[in-house]
């Protein structure tokens, strides 16, 4: 682990963003309706950390991701990167700051372009910039495949003919041929064979280390995320359950949501009996998400008011919040407005 | 063995193409028992998916050609089975669960209307009784509400509904085999739990024998009895779910198990396998694994080792395993 | 792999104008077109010289309604004595140009929309998606007769108006697959870096799009041959050019039904025949060797026909574990006894 | 869900309607302002008053006395009457009186041919299909590229020729007679077939082979699916697959690629109406291309336009019916 201390400037800082997708209908006549991708979240990632967002799919964890490199503009809130509002910057100053941020992607079949040679698919982002000669940018691709563990051969091939662990090294050269400080991962292990995880996520921690950067991790394997990430987010349904140190969130699980995905992960310790926690019920829809706690209908200890008082983020130790009303209760307010709010008849599940 | 419910010996499927051929499946030997669940393990295009369809015989041929010495479901001889009889024992005597629900039903057929074939099919009952036997059916999986639900398309029903269908199409007519194809990998983790649940009750109540086919090792510690690690079409390493967990004899079960992250484990590096899976119309001479082996020497490069063990427990293939499967043999 | 290897996989990427030809050359069909299409060029560019008569000589009242023979080798018409071996090859020039013609503008008009469409996206899209939607249910035909009769019966109107009313096909599959090119990762990738909107549609977009582009344009010029043929049929052609529609309208007006004069039929038709066979060939090869998909399923059912068992047995035998006979108790060594098992 | 989707299908289709007819009544006035300058050229021995005076007469008629948009207002609300408006012809009849004259003309050719190539090309294609890769197949592939290669007027053409001419068949051209003396007898039917049986032959000849083709590869690409696995893998006999499982799902591109031809099969039949002097909606259309009677013109085409719209939306909304997923796009 690189720091425990907080920085008292975090490289990157998301406060109350919100980002909601119009969905549209293929006439001009159909009706909007709204996804609720990303709902109010709140987070800092300090610098030389890797960060953490798990959950399952459709939980807006690739959203959030993509809003914090300028991918996705947020209908509500700020990211700030180094201190600077990234979206109230102009279009120069935009680009210039999103130099400091790469991402590497989920598939590596779709995001190198087939038609390109490795050597153009490595440099291309310095291509794009402009700023260097030929030669510059052969000799600075070239160190980077050595740095992924490919040949200088390699160079001229095409994706096609490269297992996706190599097309994933080609999009990891790719992402820090900039020099970037801050790279997001998109689950960019989940693609690969089982066999190549390993590879890959030493290549990654091998590159942080000796270069310095900071990660944003996504996954929704939670083995891989603690073993690899300081500080980390759960989400669910756009929202964040629990946040903190991974190691505080793993020793001492306090949301049910964390809880059952932790015990809804294999672990392949076969010697000893665990009792998993099965959540009723499917994830409900983004675009109509349920009131009150956005976990309440499959939550196993679910209270009457969860249904319609949102749970807030409280700090319950150090490094360790959640959003859960079994933690913080409810307010004498809360309380008084819920007895007088009707119940939904309709039960979860 | 009278206890044998499913007997394949040397299973072989390979697809000829332009470049030249595939041999994805290289013979394969499987005992399954009565009640057990046998899991057949490996990397993407080690041809366990292949092996599947080849024991349904539901493989097209063209593209593929497929041989086998043996192939006997219970009591019932398969090798050589005509097409027209196969139709029967399929479905009846041996079903299938696919990976990926959303492609696996026919979306324009309502979900109750799909197991009503099953039944109607294969027993004498009417539209009405085996529409109730389909509502049975689905409530045994755990679907809320069977009798609406059975009225719904696939698309109306979230993943780990239509996964739940698929489980009640593959138990409806209470088969000797089941083969479920990487039955949860679609699905979120909460949710691969609750399916995983459902598969483990129907399999335990009915005592019907299953093989799970899955490159999630998790999955597998979960669910099976035995397990057959393939590498490149062919298998490696067989033993008890326990044992392969606890002793992996063969280089690549264990680079495998080691290099799976997990939540009890220490920090990082992780241990890793170098190389990639060959593709597989160019496999290295001699054994297999050769080129990413720690162990590998010369006999690795020239010679593909035997699986060998005692006939009906351990056995591993390899020149040098980390012990010898009569060693380990409790 | 080896140098020259690798050398070769590039040469046989890139998207130019030649490395599609020679795509096209490699396969047989595709070799067909080509060498078909050439020839219809090299007629209708040498016309003057090949015709042995001037197909616009109406005066020969002595040589009317010939059979073929040497000195007519397609025979004159029953009307006029015009001889048609003449009239076909000068008939080439009209399909060729019209054809080709309004293939390469309507192609370039079509990829402008769609990659508009499906690039920008917003209010474009909608525009040019709802004038697509309303174009598709007008009737093209009967539009092309009311507009050559608006505007003249020139060639120039013709294309014109094949132009303005046929570029929807394209732009509707050139749009979507714009959609999903935009949405790739390997765009995204560029848009990080700092990428233009330009060099995303010029280094991203349009090599992408570039072979459905040079495909669509040798179907659709196929398919203008035949529109113009049945125009110039329907007598809404320009009235002073030779063309093969004309020729047929000719000849039915002339009466070669009646007096069995074949000859003035089929050569016309031959020569529609051809020109957009070879370019229906060009278009189809180009799918197939662009669709990895199709091309790969239908070379294995050729494949399966060819296959012979003892090569199949060679492969199966090769499975088997090679010490068996040696190190084994004999109970595995009576195993190779390939059989078939069809599922 | 389902309801909001058919009325936006609907108001979509309306909306496609108003443009269309927007532009049906304005691009004939790109070339002509005034139907009395036009068609009525001075004319010996005729004062220029007496000319005037027919020059505003034919406006009258015509309703060229008002601006451009008070015509177009005119317009609608003779469509509402189901107007068209009137023909330049003499006697200056109704456009819906022509078009309705020759419509069930051109519907006898034109359904029957929809009828024949959707059932052969339905068949063949799926025997393509199921033999794929052998001589079936093979045959409809080249059948394919030879048949469009070949335009329907030719083979019209041949086929009079060779059917109507030299054989005697049928007959080579539409009997003058045929329209004038129908009664509903049972003679007059049996002569209306066999006249028909050409033009019929050499229309379907084309859509049968087209059809053929995507019912092939649509049928290949659903067998590909892994619900006919699944079905298969359920036992059901490869017969019961086949209808249940692929055709069936085969069908909805087929259903989409009838809905777009429907409309143009009737202005399709134009060139082949011409070649055989059918007397339907094609040869009217000539007729009127001929002596510029644009507002007959125009009529056909916005009655063409009309039943394109009208085809798509039906299937469109047989789909809902047919795809239980259609309605899924709007919530995605």
């Amino acid at each position: 682990m690189t720091r425990n201390s907080p920085d008292p400037q975090p490289l990157l800082e998301m406060e109350n963003v919100s980002v909601d997708f119009p969905v549209k209908g293929p006439y001009p006549f159909s009706k909007k309706c709204w996804i609720q991708a990303v709902t109010d979240v709140s987070l800092e990632v300090s610098e030389g950390e890797t960060f953490g967002i798990v959950g399952e799919s459709g939980c807006g964890k690739t959203t959030l991701a993509n809003a914090m490199i300028g991918m996705v503009r947020p209908t509500a809130g700020t990211v700030r990167f180094q201190g600077v509002d990234l979206y109230a910057l102009n279009p120069k100053a935009f680009k210039e700051a999103r130099r400091e941020m790469q991402m590497i992607f989920q598939d590596p079949f779709s995001s190198l372009n087939p038609r390109f040679s490795v050597y153009e698919i490595i440099r291309e982002p310095l291509y794009i910039r402009g700023q260097a000669s030929e030669t510059v940018m052969k000799g600075k691709v070239l160190e980077l495949l050595k740095l992924v563990g490919l040949d200088e051969e390699d160079m001229y091939r095409y994706p096609s003919d490269f297992s996706g662990g190599q097309r994933q090294r080609i999009g990891i050269a790719r992402s820090i041929i900039l020099n970037p400080r801050f790279l997001v991962c998109d689950e960019p292990v989940s693609a690969l064979d089982v066999s190549v995880h390993a590879q890959i996520l030493n290549l990654l921690m091998d590159i942080q280390k000796s270069r310095h950067l900071t990660y944003v991790f996504v996954s929704h394997n939670l083995a891989v995320v603690k073993n690899i990430c300081q500080n980390m987010v759960v989400m669910y349904l756009g929202m964040i359950m629990e946040s903190g140190s991974s190691d505080a969130i793993f020793a001492n699980p306090l949301h049910p949501y964390t809880k059952a995905l932790l015990s809804a992960v294999l672990d392949i310790d076969v010697t000893k009996p665990r009792d998993r926690i099965l959540l009723k019920g499917d994830t409900p829809s983004p675009i109509d998400p349920p009131a009150g706690c956005r976990f309440w209908q499959r939550c196993p200890s679910a209270m009457k008011g969860c249904r319609t008082v949102p749970a807030k983020l409280v700090e319950v130790e150090p490094d360790h919040q959640v959003a859960c009303h079994l933690i913080s209760g409810f307010s004498a307010q809360q309380v008084a407005d819920s007895l007088h709010e009707p119940v939904s008849p309709k039960s979860g599940g | 063995m009278a206890d044998t419910v499913l007997e394949v010996r040397n299973l072989k499927v390979a697809f000829p193409c332009p470049g030249g051929v595939i041999r994805a499946v290289e013979g394969i030997d499987l005992d399954i028992h009565r009640g057990e669940c046998a899991a057949l393990v490996g990397e993407s295009g080690c041809g366990k998916s292949v092996s599947a369809l080849a024991i349904m015989k539901l493989l097209n041929t063209p593209p593929a050609v497929c041989r086998v010495d043996k192939l006997w479901l219970d009591d019932l001889d398969l090798t050589h089975l005509p097409d027209r009889q196969m139709e029967r024992i399929r479905g009846k005597h041996m079903a299938m669960i696919f990976q990926d629900a959303m492609t696996a039903l026919n979306p324009v057929m309502t979900v109750g209307k799909q197991i009503d074939e099953i039944y109607l099919r294969h027993s004498r009952l009417s539209r009405r009784e085996a529409r109730q036997r389909t509502i049975e059916a689905l409530e045994l999986v755990e679907v809320p509400e069977a009798r609406s639900r059975a009225n719904s398309y696939p698309h109306q029903l979230s993943g780990g509904m239509r996964q739940r269908v698929l489980i009640a199409l593959a138990f409806a007519c209470v088969p000797k085999l089941i083969i479920a194809d990487e039955p949860t990998t679609a699905l979120d983790v909460t949710i691969q739990a609750q399916v995983l649940d459902v598969l483990k009750n129907m399999q335990r109540v009915h005592r019907v024998s299953a093989l799970l086919i899955t490159h999630d090792l998790s999955v597998v510690a979960n669910m099976a009895d035995t397990v057959y690690v393939m590498y490149a079409g062919k298998i490696v390493e067989r033993a008890a779910m326990q044992e392969i967990f606890l002793e992996p004899l063969h280089p690549y079960t264990h680079g495998l198990l080691a290099s799976v992250p997990r939540i009890s484990d220490e920090r990082q590096p992780f241990v890793q396998i170098p190389d990639a899976v060959p593709h597989p119309m160019r496999k290295p001479t001699g054994c297999y694994f050769h080129p990413r082996c720690p162990r590998s020497n010369d006999p690795c490069r020239q010679r593909m080792p035997r699986l060998e063990g005692p006939d009906d427990g351990r056995a591993v293939r390899c020149w040098h395993p980390l012990r010898q499967p009569h060693e380990v043999r409790s | 792999m080896s140098r020259p290897n690798v050398l070769l996989q590039v040469a046989q990427r890139g998207g130019s104008l030649v490395t599609f030809v020679r795509k096209l050359w490699q396969h047989p069909q595709g070799r067909l077109g080509l060498i078909l299409a050439g020839c219809l060029v090299l007629v209708a560019i040498l016309a003057p010289i090949l015709a042995p008569y001037d197909p616009y000589d109406v005066t020969q009242r002595a040589a009317k309604g010939l059979r073929p023979s040497w000195q007519h080798p397609l025979g004159t018409t029953t009307t006029t004595g015009q001889d048609i071996f003449s009239m076909l090859i000068y008939g080439s020039r009209v399909s060729l140009m019209i054809g080709i013609g309004t293939g390469v503008a309507l192609a370039f008009l079509g990829a402008l929309m769609g990659v508009m469409a499906g690039y920008l996206g917003g209010f474009v899209d909608n525009l040019i998606v709802r004038v697509v939607d309303i174009m598709l249910v007008i009737p093209t035909l009967p539009l092309i007769i009311v507009l050559t009769s608006l505007l003249g019966r020139s060639y120039f109107v013709i294309v014109l108006v094949f132009v303005i009313f046929g570029w929807t096909g394209l732009a509707r599959v050139i749009r979507s697959l714009v959609l999903v090119l935009k949405n790739s990762n390997y765009v995204k990738a560029a848009e990080l870096a700092g990428a233009s909107r330009w060099y995303i549609m010029t280094k991203h977009i349009l090599p992408g799009t570039s072979h459905l582009i040079i495909m669509n344009t040798a179907l659709t010029s196929a398919g203008i041959m035949v529109a113009e043929a049945g125009l110039s049929f329907l007598g809404l052609g320009d009235p002073t050019a030779i063309s093969w529609g004309k020729m047929l309208a000719e000849a039915q007006g002339g009466g070669a039904l009646l007096f069995g004069a074949w000859w003035w039929i089929i050569a016309p038709g031959i020569g529609i025949f051809l020109s957009v066979f070879s370019f229906m060939r060009i278009g189809i090869v180009m799918e197939e060797v662009f669709n990895p998909r199709m091309k790969a399923s239908s070379s294995i059912y050729k494949l399966f026909k060819h296959l012979n068992n003892t090569y199949l047995d060679e492969v199966f035998r090769s499975m088997e574990e090679e010490e068996s006979v040696v190190r084994e108790p004999p109970d595995r060594s009576d195993a190779p006894t390939p059989e078939g098992c069809h599922g | 869900m389902k309801r909001s989707y058919v009325i936006q299908r609907i108001l979509y289709a309306v909306f496609i309607f108003f443009v269309v007819l927007t532009l049906n009544f304005f691009i004939p006035r790109i070339g002509v302002h005034d139907p009395a300058e036009r068609y009525y050229p001075p004319q010996g021995g005729m004062s220029t008053i007496e000319y005037e005076i027919i020059k505003q007469f034919t406006r009258e008629q015509y309703g060229f006395d008002v601006s451009a948009f008070q015509q177009y207002v005119r317009y609608l609300q003779g469509l509402l009457r189901l107007d068209l408006g009137t023909s330049l012809r003499s006697g200056s009849p109704k456009v819906t009186a022509l078009i309705a004259q020759r419509l069930p003309w051109t519907l006898v050719l034109s359904v029957s041919t929809l009828v024949i190539s959707l059932f052969a090309g339905l068949l063949f294609g799926t025997v393509a299909a199921w033999k794929r890769g052998r001589w079936q197949d093979t045959l409809l592939l080249n059948a394919s590229t030879v048949s469009v290669a070949l335009p329907s007027f030719f083979i019209a053409l041949m086929l009079s020729f060779y059917l109507g001419f030299r054989l005697e068949l049928f007959p080579a051209y539409t009997n003058p007679n045929m329209v004038a003396q129908f009664d509903w007898s049972w003679d007059a039917i049996r002569m209306v077939f066999t006249n028909a049986a050409l033009p019929i032959m050499s229309m379907s000849l084309g859509g049968i082979i087209g059809y053929s083709q995507i019912t092939r590869n649509s049928v290949i690409a659903v067998t590909n699916e892994d619900y006919v696995v699944t079905a298969r893998a359920k036992g059901l006999p490869q017969a019961t697959v086949l209808y249940k499982h692929v055709l069936r799902n085969a069908l909805l591109p087929l259903a989409t690629s009838i809905g777009m031809n429907i409309g143009g099969l009737i202005g399709g039949a134009i060139i082949i109406e011409q070649v055989f002097n059918w007397q339907g909606m094609g040869t009217l259309f000539l007729e009127a291309n001929s002596t510029k009677d644009y507002p007959l013109m125009m009529g056909i085409m916005l009655f063409l336009s009309a039943f394109a719209i009208l085809a798509n939306l039906v299937t469109e909304l047989l789909y809902v019916i047919l795809d239980p997923r259609v309605t899924v796009g709007d919530k995605r």
